[in-house]
């Protein structure tokens, strides 16, 4: 387990990111910062993601100009790739919604500014 | 027609979203055309769904891999991991469809009056072809990772819609709280979908449940998709966003939000019985399920019971609902490893849950588009200000009974049908379950002849005298809704057979499944 | 028949219940014909009367959502205070509750993995 | 912003201009593709809102525009994958005719745009759509924080 800590780097960083992440989404009340444990969240499962796909040795997976090596296959890279552009869409939304939230209400506060509730 | 059959399941996901580009256009051009390209594409949906649906009842599960030199091409070079996206449809998949394609057509034909005169028309049926789309994608998908996408898809648009009305704040904050559980949930089921593929290097649900180990990671991918999936049905203690979002919606969204809901359900079923299946540990995860099916169900109802707001009343009653089918997925789950008991009563309870996620569906769906069509009428939402309006809605109030009572599981009606098959077979797993859950239906009716009497009878108020019965587009939404939930009332055994059955022996046995991605290879 | 599910114990026929149903109807509607005839519709006996009180508006004699069941809250009204209090509608709550249940279904596998 | 900061940004939109549209014409062949190029153009958008203004922006940069921009790249990319429905959805149909249809030699080469099939004309039409939708949200974002509302 020790040796391979170096290695394992990536893994605990991202669920480090997670930690932080959820701990944002729980204690703090302000709606941006909601937003921004949404992207952080979405960064750690990015960054797991990638460090999934990474190879000693490979290469991307681009003929262009390739240097000699075995190439890796690029799934995960697919996959957190989707996920940014998923991630974009998602707080473009949150964030107009946010906006409207606070013309509607005046306050960035998740509790004081909640109507509904029971 | 052989060919169009062929194609049908990328075609059933393509439509929608090729609509859902050509609206905005159409739409600058025209309003009428841009309705009957809606109307004519969802209705074209629904035919192939049903011609789909004979197809994969008849001659077994449907594979369809996208870019292949053939659509059944599922392993290149023959024995390898299966690489390319794939839809793979069989008898649980398509009777979701089903559903989808009956309530999508249903929505849209309800927005046409409901929406009218609203600012943004052309955005909303983007968005709500983009909506239906992703909920197919959902439940024909072969492949974990598409199912994230269509299920952020789904969930992205669907708060687009929810937060449609601009000028209401409370509808802010309901698509606000969608958007949020969602985006978290739906991060972590792509969390658990990279620890399944970092131990079997495949997305493939069918090359996963090959190769499925049971490992302490995929406890832990099981737990976390369990959860997220539970979250986004709205199971309790997760449920709080739903009575606050499907309350604020429009509520021909609200009717596709309940189909969404029903898409995270299946998607829980197709984890839990597909891609880990006889690996499980069944009678634990089979018990997680029953205890948050009992817990959905006695406070959804009991906090039904006491709401003001007629929308947010139907909404907790859906959570109740989904307890009735989380119980019965899990008596059938919890017995999977036992052949005996699984014959005797699970597969009756696994087909009871199947079948009241289409009656909940529709019988939801109708209590929601009639709560709608008085809120239209007459603008209010809150039943302390309502009285006497049956004098005037005369359909709209029978139309509400009639989903109310399918909903208490009074007979004749589908409901009935479906939790009778539920109580009869989880009386004898447990027969403490059945007791809470026919006490759940009692207050259930209690419930809804509170909302009953509270909008529709007694004397007619002042402030209510000039007002109409709902335009006619709404009641004949409404009305075919009534017609299918009698229909299902009536020769229940006909659905039963038809497609619930094939649904649940799909469920139950994985092999299939694994087999029509894997080819032969056992 | 199509409309039969054998189910365990019983089996269930809608329409064996619609003509049981129907011959209940024709019984009922048997013995109401049996009763007063006198009965005519926009007669005083058609009005409301309330001992003899003045008759409140319509709006006063609604029973609204709210005023229902009443009974049924006042008894449990202990039971709704501690179901009330974690409906916070708090994002930030629904977020603690995900978590919880991912938790706590962890554990419960984990249990029973020890426990094998 | 300063009068620098505007002429500065001026003159840098043509180059994030053809970096974008480089980074979306060359997809296939090396690291970038239509959400890349795309993204690129859209933060030349914001550029521009940043130096004159989100007002200035909306007289020559209607949303309704945009829109029809970024629809029409989805439809492109929907009737292309619909294109290959004789064999099958999202077959590309294009390997071996004029278009695009060049083979390239199997391991390490120079990179042949002419190649790739559907996949150029793909990346071009999800470039427009990141495009268009991106440069809406950063407007729609910036107009509605200003105080202005949009038209829809």
């Amino acid at each position: 387990m020790m040796e391979n800590l170096p290695g394992n780097f990536p893994f605990v960083a991202a669920v480090l990111l997670m930690g932080v992440a959820l701990y944002i989404l729980i204690f703090r009340r302000n709606l941006i910062k909601i937003v921004m444990g949404i992207a952080i969240l979405s960064s750690s499962v990015n960054l797991f993601l990638v460090t999934l796909g990474y190879r000693a040795g490979g290469v991307a997976p681009i003929y262009t100009e390739a240097p000699e090596g075995p190439m890796v296959l690029p799934v995960v890279q697919a996959l957190t790739l989707t996920n940014i552009v998923i991630a974009v869409a998602t707080s473009a939304l949150i964030l107009s919604l946010v906006i409207r939230i606070y013309r509607h209400t005046g306050t960035l506060d998740s509790e004081k500014s909640r109507r509904m509730k029971g | 027609m052989a060919t169009l059959i062929e194609h049908s399941s990328i075609l059933i996901i393509a439509i929608p979203l090729l609509a859902a580009f050509l609206t905005p256009l159409i739409g600058m051009a025209s309003k009428k055309a841009r309705n009957v390209l809606v109307m004519a594409s969802l209705a074209f949906v629904a035919l192939l769904v049903f011609a789909l649906a004979r197809d994969v009842i008849l001659n077994g599960i449907h594979v369809y891999t996208l870019g292949a030199a053939s659509p059944g091409l599922t392993t290149p070079g023959g024995g390898v991991a299966p690489v390319r996206i794939i839809l793979e449809v069989d008898a649980i998949s398509i009777f979701m469809g089903i559903t989808v394609a009956l309530v999508s057509l249903v929505a849209a034909i309800y927005s046409l009056s409901a929406m009218k005169g609203e600012t943004g028309q052309n955005r909303f049926y983007t968005l709500l072809l983009l909506m239906v789309g992703g909920i197919f994608g959902m439940v024909f998908t072969g492949d974990l990772f598409n199912l994230f996408v269509f299920l952020e898809i789904t969930s992205i648009s669907g708060a687009a819609l929810i937060a449609f009305r601009t000028r209401s704040a409370d509808s802010q904050e309901g698509g606000f709280k969608y958007i949020v559980v969602s985006a978290v949930a739906s991060l972590m089921v792509l969390f658990a979908i990279g620890l399944l593929y970092a131990q079997y290097n495949s997305l493939n649900i069918g090359a996963l449940a090959a190769a499925m180990q049971y490992t302490m990671l995929d406890k832990i991918a099981l737990v976390i998709l369990i959860s997220a999936f539970a979250m986004k049905l709205g199971g309790v203690p997760m449920h709080m966003w739903l009575s606050d979002t499907y309350s604020v919606a429009p509520v021909s969204i609200t009717v596709l939000l309940i189909t969404a809901s029903q898409a995270s359900m299946y998607a829980l079923t197709r984890t839990c019985f597909t891609l880990y299946g006889v690996t499980l540990d069944s009678a634990a995860v089979g018990w997680i399920i029953i205890a948050i099916g009992i817990l959905s169900m006695f406070i959804g109802v009991t906090m039904a019971v006491r709401q003001t707001d007629i929308t947010r009343l139907i909404a907790y009653n859906c959570v109740c609902e989904s307890g009735f089918m989380l119980v019965g997925l899990g008596v059938g789950l919890a017995v999977l490893a036992n052949p005996e008991a699984l014959a005797a009563y699970g597969i009756t309870a696994i087909s009871g849950a199947i079948f009241h996620m289409i009656n909940h569906a529709l019988f939801e769906g109708l209590l929601f588009l009639a709560a709608g069509a008085i809120f239209y009428r007459i603008g209010t939402r809150d039943l302390n200000q309502m009285g006497g309006l049956g004098h005037t809605m005369k359909f709209t109030a029978i139309l509400f009974l009639l989903g109310a009572l399918a909903s208490s599981g009074i007979p004749p009606f589908n409901g009935f049908a479906s939790k009778i098959l539920i109580y009869q077979s989880v009386y004898q797993f447990n027969p403490i379950l059945t007791i809470i859950g026919i006490l759940v239906s009692i207050i259930t009716l209690a419930v809804f002849m509170k909302a009953f009497f509270a909008a529709f009878t007694g004397a007619s108020l002042p402030q209510y005298k000039g007002t109409k019965e709902a335009p006619k587009t709404m009641i004949a939404a409404m009305t075919i809704l009534a017609v299918i939930i009698i229909f299902f009332g009536l020769f229940p055994g006909l659905i039963l057979d038809g497609i619930v059955r094939p649904a649940a022996d799909a469920l139950v046995d994985q092999s299939p499944y694994i087999n029509a991605i894997m080819g032969a290879i056992p | 028949m199509t409309s039969i599910i054998e189910s365990g114990y019983e089996f269930w026929n809608p329409i064996i219940w619609l003509i049981a149903f129907a011959v209940v109807m024709v019984i009922v509607y048997f013995f109401r014909r049996q009763g007063q005839e006198k009965y005519k519709k926009g007669e005083a006996q058609a009005q409301i009367f309330l001992c003899g009180e003045e008759v409140p508006e319509a709006e006063q004699r609604q029973v609204r959502g709210g005023n229902a069941y009443w009974g049924f809250f006042e008894t449990l009204k202990e039971y709704y205070g501690g179901i009330i209090r974690p409906h916070t509608g708090i994002v930030n709550d629904y977020v603690i509750w995900f978590i919880a249940v991912m938790a706590v279904s962890a554990v419960v596998l984990f249990i029973v993995e020890l426990a094998k | 912003m300063s009068k620098i900061v505007r002429t500065v940004a001026n003159q840098l939109i043509l180059f994030v201009l053809i970096l974008g549209l480089y980074v979306i014409m060359h997809g296939h062949v090396t690291p970038g593709g239509g959400f890349q190029g795309g993204a690129i153009i859209a933060s030349g958008t914001i550029m521009l809102i940043v130096a004159f203004g989100s007002g200035e922006i909306k007289k020559w940069l209607r949303e309704r525009h945009l829109s029809v921009v970024e629809s029409s790249g989805a439809l492109l990319f929907s009737l292309l994958a619909f294109a290959g429905i004789g064999t099958v959805f999202f077959f590309n149909f294009l390997i071996g005719s004029r278009v695009f249809g060049g083979t390239p030699p199997t391991g390490p080469n120079p990179g042949d745009v002419w190649t790739g099939g559907v996949i150029p004309l793909m990346n071009l039409a999800v470039g427009l759509k990141v495009m268009a939708g991106l440069s809406g949200v950063v407007l729609a974002l910036a107009l509605f924080s200003s105080g202005e509302e949009t038209d829809e």
